[in-house]
């Protein structure tokens, strides 16, 4: 058990970012690819966070604990994926809107038939 | 003990994303999304980070199912468009 | 280990395997139902980890989620209104377990907690749940007479 | 490229992707490992200067700078969905018919709408003490608008939300950022530093610094964005229609 | 001066928040002003700047100074070579503002600061990420310029072929990112740091007894695959003509003149800092998957210019093929080739952002980018003509453009069958380009019938019915839109024929990099001589071409080659997995022995 659970949530994340990949090439729709991107990143989530985590620790959050009383976790990573989060959520909505025009313009959002940009 | 309930999570996690690429309609994947935002929730809290937490509820179980539901329903809404004018 | 971690992981394992299985298969209806039961299931369970953990600060994640999770379902119901106008969904045995549960688990940790600010908190947290998840699913199961379809 | 070629491509291209990720993460250091030297310094480094959250301290003071480029990022994009759902020249506004939202429907939303803000306000003012800041807080709050939206019609929502004060809310709290950052460097300290202020007690509102002042700018920012941005959705899944009239 | 470093992003986005809140109240004339001066003050700054800039200038932003050595701060580099494509960004951001001073069609409605605050921010983006010393800072800058981006892309919302173009190129770019940030997050794991420096020399004691190992190939592949993304090296390059050629016209400018070159940067900066350890990838393994990528994108780029009959399309594959010969001058190794590298994406910016605003004037004239349908059309645009021309000789490296000794530079540096690939791809570009010129301009050749290349429509783009930018097509031609290519062209002259300037950019590349010495640049006669035998290929080639279109047509072998330029988004993410697994097995030898 402690053998699997030392590489687990690493290859967790890499599994679910090879779905995610895969379902971005293989989508007929392009709502669903933008879910499939966000797959993707969440994938990026579990790795940072995975990294950082320490065993028998906890939040590195001093509010209702004494600094010092028990092992912390590494607070860069939460940093890092906030940021993350926040930047997946934007380019979600920028993809959403392009795809919105998309829908307009072409009157579809299945990538096989936007007849355009070939050559 | 507490390794357990992290591998729930991570299981969770993974299988909310297979399902969310196996489900190609942008409505269904809509819904297995929001689960998939509570079940990363869950997973950051057992990987002890409230904070990036409280920020996927944030934006996973109400914001992005929002915004691709909007999207889904102009973009309905525009294929309907002209052939029956369901509103 | 920890009671309270033990039984935080029963009731997400079940809670997250029933609800990625209602929500992954089957008719649209049932998946709105589902994710409505994933906010009610994961709630309690945050809670109880927040005890496990003995981390009051940790209880922040599951207001959230008590306050919004019915919010995205009401979403659903507003926007999939044309789809599941024909077939409302039913599902009150299990919105009435959820229920329960979330019940359950807030009487129990505010007997452990005992009077203050955190079980103000916890009975909050509780009847956001409670009452959110009860009103999604009577949105849900078109109980409601006239509900917009705009 | 016909489907099936294509996922040759994606088993081909994937599995060796697989095969690479896999051998790193045989070798990555075993998960729960005790080893973070700059968390550990990170912890040092936010007590020193009394931040209870940890989390805060790294995002708005020992690495406030990734969270301008954070902050800038949110706000291009809410810009460019402004760019992108604007009205085309070939459409026309067509305001929704108003509708009935059931009565309980309606109610719950009065009831959580101002919970939900308070809990947003709370959650970004507590940022550098609890978990949560203002990224947090700033979604819920706006989300929390939208149950105008969820409770009653459209109109109601537009009523409550005047656009373009949102979208300059939203530029000035984003500048505020930035000049906070300014100042520093006018202070003859380095870009946003943050030794303009006391540090205060430790676990108080006013503890870190500068901490509490960027991280309401940033809640101020988010809350608008999101607004912003749900606003351009809501107009074209609600009220935009295509041709000019029927 | 240090402290000044974090302005440089800060300041145009200042510029840009400012103009978004205020940009409703003032007119059209003023809000385009304020953002020219945002972008003006952020070049002068980075010009005042780069005197002081050797030994580099160091920035911990926030003042987090390192105490004993390891600091919790955000470090930035302020070297020759970052400072100064701060400098190139925004003197081509300016340009860029000048272009489209109130000739360009803004969005209705009061959003006067619109267009140019997006411009201020992806300028911010760019700055930011070229000043980036912080691995995580460098990816958020990265996503700054790719979101802006995006949106400036399919800002043109009536286009069918802009919203397409945009949302292609957000999905490749965004996946790109992720890998990055995956690539991040393993080496976080590894050394436990983020400053590029410290991540270097964390891998090196890492592998201090075994060498460098998957986890090291690993980050490496990530890392690359996210700027190589940037880079439009193959094949990770088809969406660059999908983005390029619907984008509008400035904003292509920005794109082709320098984000992309950006990415190459991004390339030789995180090579040289993190992976060039005994740690990291061994020298000969990088330089065999850099030159391989390189190779391989300036054949593709260049031949797909050759075919191409949409003008910003063909500009834009003549961007991947320059890119292309970037990545294999970064990919030898060698401090000759980077000199001559930085020089030629110095001349190229200029040169390449010249002929997209060309070409967008002919959008604005005529409502056409099409080299069939414009044929002779535009006789009367005498100066552009001239301008286009030259563009194209400096293209295909005529002295003493900038291009030219930037070529004849690498060409000595990297020696071998590579200065072939060099001469090669300058010339097909070159002679593309010249032979739009000779159709459009001069109407030379015999006239094409309408409907030509009828039965290979379905696998091209036409560059007919494009929408003009401008409020209503033009009469004529505004003093903006011709003086902007001028000066471009001109300081692209500078560039290559200021004596003493090369000196200067090389010395700035070698004291930035690792390399320790210090070799003089400047022009040699068989530069020169390998120069004139590219600008004399190009000018035959066009000539042949416009005389006699059938000897050059598409051969059947080229069409599978454009048929993988399909417009599908998958194809194009299948594409990136298979460059992910190409790189890494390019790179493989290194770790296994």
């Amino acid at each position: 058990m402690t053998a699997v659970m030392h590489v687990l949530p690493y290859l967790v994340a890499a599994y679910v970012f090879l779905v995610g990949a895969y379902g971005l090439a293989t989508s007929r729709n392009l709502i669903h690819a933008v879910g499939c991107l966000a797959v993707c990143q969440s994938a990026t989530y579990v790795l940072l966070l995975a990294v950082g985590y320490r065993d028998g620790g906890t939040a590195p959050v001093f509010s209702d604990i004494r600094p010092g009383s028990r092992p912390v976790v590494d607070p860069v990573v939460q940093a890092l994926t906030l940021t993350d989060i926040v930047v997946g959520a934007t380019v979600t909505a920028l993809l959403l809107a392009l795809t919105v025009q998309i829908a307009k313009r072409h009157g579809t959002v299945d990538p096989d038939e936007l007849r355009e940009l070939r050559g | 003990m507490t390794d357990a309930v992290v591998v729930v999570a991570l299981l969770a996690v993974a299988g909310c994303a297979t399902a969310a690429v196996a489900n190609r309609d942008p409505a269904r994947q809509a819904l297995i999304l929001a689960v998939l935002g509570t079940s990363l929730a869950v997973l950051f809290t057992v990987l002890q980070a409230p904070d990036v937490g409280l920020s996927q509820l944030a934006v996973g179980s109400a914001l992005t199912p929002l915004l691709i539901m909007l999207s889904v329903r102009k973009v309905r809404r525009r294929s309907a468009h002209g052939k029956d004018s369901r509103q | 280990m920890n009671g309270w971690i033990l039984a935080a992981t029963v009731v997400l394992a079940v809670g997250l395997g029933t609800t990625l299985w209602g929500v992954a298969t089957g008719p649209l209806g049932r998946r709105v139902v589902a994710q409505n039961l994933s906010t009610a299931l994961v709630c309690p369970g945050l809670l109880l980890l927040s005890q496990g953990y003995s981390r009051t600060a940790y209880v922040d994640l599951a207001l959230l989620l008590a306050l919004l999770g019915p919010v995205g379902t009401l979403v659903f119901v507003r926007l999939l209104a044309d789809e599941l106008g024909d077939n409302p969904p039913q599902a009150w045995g299990p919105t009435w377990v959820a229920a329960g549960v979330g019940t359950v688990v807030v009487a129990v940790l505010c007997a452990v907690t005992g009077p203050g600010r955190a079980m103000v908190k916890l009975l909050v947290i509780g009847a956001l749940l409670v009452g959110g998840n009860l009103l999604a699913s009577r949105a849900l199961s078109g109980g409601f007479p006239g509900v917009s379809r705009d | 490229m016909n489907p099936r070629t294509r996922l040759w491509l994606v088993v081909l291209g994937g599995g060796g992707l697989a095969a690479l990720l896999v051998a790193a993460c045989l070798r990555l250091p075993v998960f729960g490992g005790p080893w973070h030297p700059y968390g550990d310094r990170a912890v040092r480094a936010a007590l020193a200067r009394h931040t209870a959250n940890t989390v805060a301290s790294v995002n708005f003071d020992q690495r406030a700078f990734d969270t301008m480029g954070e902050m800038t990022i949110l706000f291009g994009a809410v810009l460019g969905c402004v760019v992108l759902l604007r009205q085309a020249r070939d459409e026309h506004r067509d305001p929704p018919a108003p509708c009935e939202v059931a009565a309980p429907v309606r109610r719950y939303a009065l009831i959580v709408l101002p919970v939900a803000l308070v809990t947003g306000l709370y959650v970004i003012a507590h940022g550098q003490l609890s978990p949560g800041g203002g990224f947090q807080g700033g979604v819920v709050a706006a989300t929390a608008l939208h149950l105008m939206y969820l409770g009653a019609d459209y109109a109601a929502l537009e009523r409550i939300r005047p656009i373009e004060a949102y979208e300059i809310g939203d530029a000035l709290s984003a500048s505020a950022y930035l000049v906070l950052g300014f100042a520093g460097v006018l202070a003859g300290s380095a870009f946003l530093a943050n030794t303009l202020l006391p540090y205060g007690t430790f676990n108080m509102l006013s503890s870190g610094g500068t901490v509490p002042l960027l991280n309401a700018a940033i809640g101020m920012e988010v809350a608008c964005a999101v607004v912003v941005l749900l606003a351009r959705f809501l107009d074209q899944a609600v009220e935009i229609e295509e041709g000019s009239g029927e | 001066m240090h402290r000044l470093l974090p302005l440089l992003p800060a300041v145009p986005l200042l510029g840009a928040g400012l103009l978004v809140a205020g940009g409703r109240h003032v007119p059209r004339p003023v809000a385009e002003a304020f953002a020219c001066v945002a972008a003006a003050t952020t070049a002068a700054l980075a010009i005042v700047l780069l005197p002081h800039s050797s030994p580099p200038l160091v920035e911990w932003v926030g003042g987090w100074f390192p105490k004993g050595g390891e600091s919790v701060g955000i470090v930035l580099l302020g070297d020759g070579v970052s400072l100064g494509l701060v400098a190139l960004v925004s003197l081509i951001t300016l340009a860029a503002l000048a272009y489209s001073w109130h000739y360009f069609d803004e969005p209705p409605r009061g959003h006067a600061g619109t267009f140019p605050a997006l411009i201020l921010l992806f300028q911010g983006g760019m700055c930011g990420f070229a000043i980036a010393g912080d691995l995580f800072n460098l990816f958020v800058f990265f996503e700054l310029m790719s979101v802006v981006a995006y949106a400036l892309t399919g800002y043109r919302i009536d286009e069918a072929r802009a919203v397409q173009g945009g949302v292609t190129f957000g999905v490749v770019n965004s996946l790109g990112a992720y890998f990055m940030l995956m690539g991040i997050a393993l080496l976080y794991a590894r050394t436990g740091e983020l400053a590029m420096a410290k991540i270097g020399h964390g891998l090196d004691a890492a592998a201090a007894h075994h060498g460098p190992d998957a986890l090291a190939l690993a980050g490496f592949v990530m890392v690359l695959t996210g700027l190589l993304v940037k880079a439009a090296a193959v094949p990770f390059q088809f969406w660059l003509p999908d983005a390029h050629a619907v984008a509008p016209t400035p904003v292509c400018m920005l794109l082709s003149g320098v984000m992309v070159e950006l990415g190459a940067y991004g390339v030789w900066r995180v090579y040289g800092t993190v992976f060039s350890g005994p740690g990291g990838v061994p020298a000969a393994d990088a330089s065999r998957a850099l030159v391989v990528l390189g190779v391989l994108t300036g054949a593709v780029g260049s031949v797909m210019c050759w075919y191409q009959r949409h003008i910003k399309r063909l500009l834009a594959f003549s961007t991947i093929a320059h890119t292309g010969l970037f990545l294999v001058g970064i990919g030898v190794l060698k401090a000759e080739a980077d000199d001559g590298t930085a020089l030629y994406i110095l001349g190229h910016a200029g040169v390449k952002a010249a002929l997209f605003a060309c070409a967008g004037i002919l959008l604005d004239r005529y409502g056409s980018v099409d080299e069939l349908y414009l044929h002779g059309r535009a006789r009367r645009l005498r100066g552009v003509g001239v301008m286009f021309a030259v563009g194209a000789l400096a293209l295909a490296g005529l002295p003493p453009f900038g291009t030219g000794l930037g070529k004849a530079v690498s060409e000595e540096a990297v020696g071998g069958p590579l200065t072939v690939l060099y001469v090669a791809a300058s010339a097909l570009t070159g002679a593309a380009v010249l032979r739009v010129a000779a159709r459009v301009f001069l109407g030379l050749g015999p006239r094409p019938e309408e409907g030509d290349g009828e039965e290979s429509d379905e696998d091209e783009t036409s560059g007919a019915d494009e929408e003009p930018e401008t409020q209503k097509r033009l009469n004529h031609v505004p003093l903006p839109m011709v003086a902007v290519p001028a000066v471009l062209l001109a300081a692209a002259l500078v560039v290559g024929a200021v004596p003493g300037f090369a000196d200067m950019v090389g010395h700035a590349v070698e004291a930035a990099g690792t390399w320790g010495v210090f070799s003089s640049v400047h022009w040699t006669a068989t530069g020169v001589l390998l120069d004139l035998l590219s600008t004399l290929l190009a000018v035959g080639l066009a000539m042949v071409a416009v005389t006699r279109p059938g000897l050059l047509g598409a051969p059947g072998w080229a069409l599978p080659l454009r048929r993988l330029q399909s417009g599908h988004v998958g194809d194009y993410v299948a594409w990136l997995l298979v460059g992910t697994a190409l790189l890494g097995a390019l790179a493989l030898p290194g770790v296994l022995g």
